[in-house]
């Protein structure tokens, strides 16, 4: 097996990702005050996907880490949402 | 019968990489334990809007909030963790892990807390009270809140022990610069619970 | 499927059989040619006729043709299953609605008039709308002759079938939905009749009237073979899903309230809430959930004449 | 190359490692030996399961009652289904030849984690204590069919939470052998074994540990759900709660239709491995087989409604599943056409697993060809939930990877024990086997055509013929059976010393003494240029 030497990410950046995750947290808090209807829902996901993407790739290593990684990880969530859809397409269309 | 002696130690079979992969699987196995329950929620939340928004404003978003914000930092301290291993500090490594299995008992004293007050109301799963007063609706919020943060949490204790094992190997140096995967690994399993809770929270809390 | 014995018996037949005919005669043509193929390759390259194999790696024309082929094929048989199903969605506005309703394990069959029975009666040629009710657990409503299969969901709303029969008879009618102990023996019959022959049926009220003059312990017993009290209860002392009827009456009942056991006297009081909230006091011995609550399908007065039967069972 | 066997010398099977006896067994974590554990345990659970088979078959013999009253029949189906779903056919080829084998095709000396794997082992056994206490203790033995569909699975006053927290262990364990698999394949590969030149069987248990370990957890906290529901009435499936009972259909579906993708991709790897060595042939469209598995592997996530057609989903629903149905069903015909091209020109030597594979082929395509039935939308309004299905699902399920089972035990004997068992008795238990099958799952599809009902206790006299031939079937299938089985354990003990390559293959694990030595080989093994799994002369 080749020695592969792992990146050391400086402590500096995980300040700033952390950051950015409270960020992040509290302005999902601040639009779900505002009444956006069904956008909350939407808003509120989108700042969760958000986040997640930063500890994914951060906090995970997935930036560092060899690319065949980085696609089986796609690829799961990948199936788990296409298999959320298929499961929506019984519900939105019941009579 | 020395023909039978034969040596079948394995011989050393350290493979960061091998170990690394594996726990990716494991997580992935998990995210979708838990994708079973996304999924039951986001059908019941389709069938069920305005309960389940009735039924969120009856959660502490200060509580959720705190919990978030202190599961992000514990996820942030255990990343750093593995920088100060890596370059020696393993003093800082073992203060790091130790911070981060603080704060998993902060999280789950918070939790505890919050659950308390829900029972002290009547809430909890088959209750009376949630029986008579409540819609079908808001039973199945509750249902699902009670089940999907309660895995949660049993993922968090799951955390804390492994988070244990980390410190002792580093403590007795078999976790050490050169064979980082225990501490590694500890570190990603930590971050996929924050990953769940990252989605639970808005999902739970917010959506009012 | 066999045309000859129920040929046409629904408007479905046609299109249901032509999907089955089409995929068979496809599987069929698939299934003998390369079985065929196949036992020709092991005889004509046996060791013995060709001791030295030819090395082929593969052909992507072959791969391609063999996978759009049968794509193709897939799709046609798609198509036919697809237009078998399509008319079944939607029933016509003209339909008549029947109420069917679903325990364990009968089923009830209530008509737009208000009169019950336990096997279906139909008007030939007369769009048909069956509104689902599952009481407890799942069901299905399988009638094989006309093509038609639904599952019976507790909870679910607009749940229904619809068909139009075609032909006068008597045909079967199953619960296909696995629903518990006596799951087989759940079915019953579906009478086809000309339309006057229906009408005159269904606007009877001679049968109602004779029951009024019966006696109430016999129209008790009429009442719960109707509503399928005894898949569950027996007459003669063994012990089905539920307690058997015999001698109950005026007993003292060793019964479960909450957590709490207590002794009751089986009398009326006890008997009708039994039936209307029987899981308050459940006989020891029995399971939760299992019997359900009957308000809203039995009134004060049949109860009144199953108790009055349920005092003759010693 | 070695030429020697090694049946009097050092081998896995009798070297002397920490522990002694049994417990050197029961503790090793040498692939090899956890794969004969798995073997002996699975044989005994589909020992189990066939005995309840045919006394369901028994009772089927005339209406009425025959041996048994209802409450029995409908628990014995529902541990008849249990057994054979989530303890022979799902663990039976991956977890048997997948540990005996696939590390060996490789060139690696063990799985990537062997601990694990042994701990894989541990729960498969605690998840079969714990379904039998099911059966033993408490209210009664479960009676919900191995579906447990809700709402009656929390309606039924036996004792169902044993059984299911069972089939959550034993999901478990299969999660952890996929997870172990997956990391031996992307890891332990020697050197030249490049991924276009593994053999397909570990490509077929490559495809299906992504799915073991995808979509088992699904049907994980199905179970807790239904458990959790039983134990707190938390109102998720349960109707008088809001619940939707159709969920759990999906919930149970979304594992349980890719469940038969593991149960048969790793048939298809070792019909793969065995049609080029009988015919001394490279394998005809390596690539095409391979894409064909990974597709299986995926589409087969997609297509789970089928089972729902008349569940009460919605039109455009039934309309997607129905059609994806069709799609998944391409490649497992592109996998049928490579196979019989691979004979075509090759130089056939017909054997044992020769036989079992062709057969497997025949059967495969009747089950396959069923299941196109069941694909389409009104042909399965009409026969869904009727013998038709089960006729279907013995076909493929028990046709395809029964059969494929027996292949492989037949060409891997050799190997496995170093011995070889008796050829003419083979046979003959096979040409018995395959004649009680026709004759046991044939009627079926009859039955289910004319609208009988799947299980059903009771049936009306119309369907007497069609149950009696059935129910012969399966007495001439036993014979068979027990006809193979005799010759195999006799043969694991007496039979004559094996060589190293009986029927001159090509892929790895033939290269090593029989039975392998603990670390499979001397020295690491390597691949050139020219070597090759199918690179035959
Ligand atoms: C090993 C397990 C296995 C496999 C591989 C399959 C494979 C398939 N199955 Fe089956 N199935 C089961 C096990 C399996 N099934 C079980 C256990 C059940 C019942 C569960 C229960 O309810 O208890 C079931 C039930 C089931 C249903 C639900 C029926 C119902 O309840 O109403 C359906 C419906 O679509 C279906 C379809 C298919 C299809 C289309 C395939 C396809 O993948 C088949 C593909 C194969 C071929 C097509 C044959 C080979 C190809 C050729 C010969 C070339 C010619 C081909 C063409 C022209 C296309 N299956
Ligand atoms: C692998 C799966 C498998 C196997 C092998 C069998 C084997 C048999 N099954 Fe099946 N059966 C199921 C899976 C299987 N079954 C399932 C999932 C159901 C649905 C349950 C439900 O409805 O919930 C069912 C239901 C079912 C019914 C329907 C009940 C009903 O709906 O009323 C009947 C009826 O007779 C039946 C009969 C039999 C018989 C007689 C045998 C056998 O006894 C025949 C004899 C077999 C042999 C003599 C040897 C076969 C050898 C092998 C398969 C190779 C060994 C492989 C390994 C060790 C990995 N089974
Ligand atoms: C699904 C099965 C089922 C059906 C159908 C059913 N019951 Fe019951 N019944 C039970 C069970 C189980 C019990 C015992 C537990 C309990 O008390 O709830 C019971 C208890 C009773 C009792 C109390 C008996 C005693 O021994 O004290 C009476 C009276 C009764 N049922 C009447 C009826 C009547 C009348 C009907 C039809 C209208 C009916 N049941 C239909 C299952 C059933
Ligand atoms: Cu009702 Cu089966
Ligand atoms: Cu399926």
């Amino acid at each position: 097996m080749s020695e592969e030497k792992h990146h050391i990410v400086p402590y500096r950046l995980y300040v700033i990702i952390l950051l950015a995750l409270l960020a992040l947290t509290f302005s999902s808090i601040a639009i779900t005050e505002i009444e956006l209807g069904v956008y909350t829902v939407a808003g509120a996901l989108l700042f969760a996907i958000i986040k997640s993407y930063l500890v994914l790739t951060y906090f995970m290593h997935l930036k560092y880490d060899k690319p065949y990684i980085k696609i089986m990880v796609l690829f799961v969530f990948a199936i788990f949402v296409v298999v959320l859809v298929i499961t929506m397409l019984d519900y939105l269309y019941r009579v | 019968m020395e023909e039978h002696v034969h040596h079948v130690e394995h011989p050393d079979m350290y493979d960061p990489e091998s170990s690394k992969i594996g726990m990716w699987l494991f997580i992935f196995t998990e995210l979708l334990l838990f994708g079973g329950l996304f999924l039951v929620y986001a059908v019941y939340r389709y069938m069920n809007a305005d309960a389940f928004h009735l039924a969120a404003e009856q959660l502490n978003t200060t509580i959720g909030a705190f919990n978030t914000v202190i599961l992000l930092i514990s996820s942030m301290t255990v990343a750093m963790a593995t920088t100060a291993l890596q370059k020696g500090h393993k003093k800082i490594a073992i203060g790091l892990v130790a911070v981060t299995f603080l704060i998993g008992v902060g999280f789950l004293i918070n939790k505890w807390i919050e659950w308390g007050v829900k029972f002290d109301h009547g809430i909890w799963p088959g209750s009376e009270h949630m029986l008579e007063t409540m819609s079908q609706g808001e039973i199945l919020f509750f249902g699902l809140y009670f089940v999907m943060t309660g895995l949660h949490g049993v993922h968090i204790i799951v955390g804390m022990i492994i988070m244990g094992y980390a410190i002792r190997g580093l403590l007795n140096g078999k976790v050490n610069a050169e064979r980082p995967s225990l501490l590694d690994n500890c570190g990603l399993y930590w971050h996929l619970v924050d990953l769940i809770w990252i989605f639970l929270f808005p999902l739970f809390y917010l959506i009012t | 499927m066999d045309s000859s014995e129920v040929t046409q018996a629904s408007n479905f037949v046609e299109g249901v059989d032509k999907a089955f005919i089409v995929i068979l005669g496809i599987s069929f043509v698939f299934l003998i040619g390369l079985t065929v193929v196949m036992i020709y390759f092991v005889f004509k390259y046996n060791k013995k006729r060709n001791p030295k194999a030819t090395q082929i790696k593969g052909s992507t024309t072959l791969e391609i043709i063999w996978t759009v082929v049968p794509f193709l094929l897939t799709m046609v048989m798609f198509y036919y299953g697809w237009a078998g199903w399509k008319p079944m969605q939607k029933a016509p506005e003209d339909a008549m609605e029947i109420t069917v309703i679903g325990r364990m394990w009968n089923f009830t069959f209530e008509y737009e008039n208000g009169k019950r029975t336990d096997t279906l009666f139909l008007p030939k040629d007369q769009a048909i709308k069956l509104n689902l009710l599952a009481m407890d657990v799942l069901h299905s409503l399988y009638i094989p002759a006309f093509r038609v299969k639904q599952d019976m969901v507790p909870g679910l709303e607009n749940n229904s079938m619809w068909f139009e029969p075609q032909k006068e008879g008597v045909y079967e009618l199953y619960c296909a939905e696995y629903c518990g102990l006596q799951h087989s023996y759940m079915y019953s019959y579906v009478k086809v009749m000309p339309e006057a022959a229906f009408t005159d049926w269904l606007v009877d009220t001679t049968q109602v009237a004779n029951d009024v003059l019966e006696s109430p312990t016999a129209t008790g017993k009429r009442i719960m073979q109707n509503i399928g009290c005894f898949a569950c209860h027996s007459l003669d002392g063994s012990k089905l899903v539920g307690p058997s009827f015999k001698g109950v009456w005026g007993t003292e009942r060793t019964v479960k309230t909450g957590k709490e056991m207590r002794q009751v006297m089986a009398d009326e009081e006890y008997i009708k809430s039994s039936i209307y909230d029987p899981n308050a006091d459940l006989v020891d011995g029995f399971g939760k959930g299992l019997m359900l609550t009957y308000e809203g399908q039995l009134s004060e007065e049949d109860i009144g004449n199953i108790i009055e039967y349920l005092k003759t069972v010693k | 190359m070695p030429t020697t066997n090694a049946v009097n010398g050092s081998n896995y099977l009798t070297y002397q490692g920490k522990y002694k006896g049994l417990l050197g067994w029961i503790l090793s974590t040498d692939h090899k030996r956890i794969g004969l554990l798995y073997l002996y345990s699975i044989c005994v659970m589909f020992c189990v399961g066939v005995l309840l088979g045919l006394a369901m078959k028994f009772e089927l013999l005339a209406p009425g009652k025959t041996i048994m009253d209802a409450q029995t029949y409908n628990a014995t189906f529902t541990v008849h289904g249990v057994i054979m779903i989530f303890m022979v056919v799902i663990p039976g080829l991956p977890a048997v030849f997948g540990n005996l084998m696939m590390p060996i095709m490789i060139g690696a000396e063990d799985v990537a984690f062997p601990k694990l794997n042994l701990l894989s082992w541990w729960l498969y056994v605690l998840g079969v204590i714990l379904v039998l206490c099911a059966l033993i203790f408490g209210e009664g033995t479960p009676d919900t069919g191995w579906t447990f569909y809700a709402p009656y699975s929390f309606k039924t006053g036996t004792n169902l939470l044993p059984a299911i927290f069972g089939a959550f262990v034993l999901g478990f364990s299969s999660i952890l052998t996929g997870l172990n698999f997956l990391v031996t394949i992307h890891r332990e590969r020697c050197p030249g074994m490049k991924w276009t030149k593994l053999p397909l069987f570990v490509w077929t248990l490559y495809g299906t540990a992504w799915i073991q370990l995808l979509a088992t957890p699904v049907v994980g906290i199905t179970l807790v759900l239904v458990a959790l529901e039983r134990l707190f009435n938390i109102g998720v499936f349960d109707p008088a709660l809001g619940g939707d009972p159709i969920l759990y259909q999906h919930l149970f579906w979304i594992y349980s239709h890719p469940a038969v993708y593991i149960m048969i991709l790793p048939a298809m790897g070792a019909i793969s491995e065995i049609i080029p060595t009988f015919s001394q042939k490279h394998i005809f469209g390596y690539k095409a087989i391979i894409a064909s598995t990974l597709s299986i592997a995926f589409v087969g996530y997609l297509v789970w409604g089928h089972h729902m057609f008349t569940a009460g989903m919605s039109g455009t629903a039934q309309y997607y599943f129905s059609l994806l149905t069709f799609i998944v069903s391409i490649p497992s015909a592109i996998k049928v056409f490579n196979w019989i091209s691979t004979m075509y020109k090759g130089s056939i030597n017909i054997q044992t697993p020769f036989y079992w594979a062709v057969s497997f082929i025949f059967v495969f395509m009747v089950g396959g060809l069923s299941g196109l039935v069941l694909g389409a939308l009104a042909a399965d309004i009409y026969v869904h939930d009727t013998a038709f299905v089960v006729a279907h699902f013995h076909y493929i399920v028990f046709g395809g990877t029964g059969f494929a089972f027996f292949a492989a035990i037949h060409y891997w004997f050799p190997k496995i024990f170093g011995r070889m068992y008796d050829t003419a008795w083979a046979n003959i238990g096979w040409l018995v086997f395959t004649i009680g099958f026709l004759a046991l799952y044939s009627p079926m599809f009859y039955l289910g055509m004319m609208g009988m009902p799947r299980r059903y206790y009771d049936y009306l006299p119309e369907f007497h013929g069609g149950n009696i031939l059935s129910t012969f079937g399966s007495w001439i299938m036993v014979t068979g059976f027990i006809i193979i089985l005799v010759n195999l354990i006799r043969s694991a003990k007496k039979g004559e010393p094996a060589e190293v390559n009986p029927w001159k293959s090509k892929t790895l694990e033939w290269t090593v003494p029989s039975p392998p030595p603990v670390l499979n080989f001397e020295t690491e093994p390597f691949l050139t240029e020219e070597d090759g799994p199918y690179n035959y002369e």
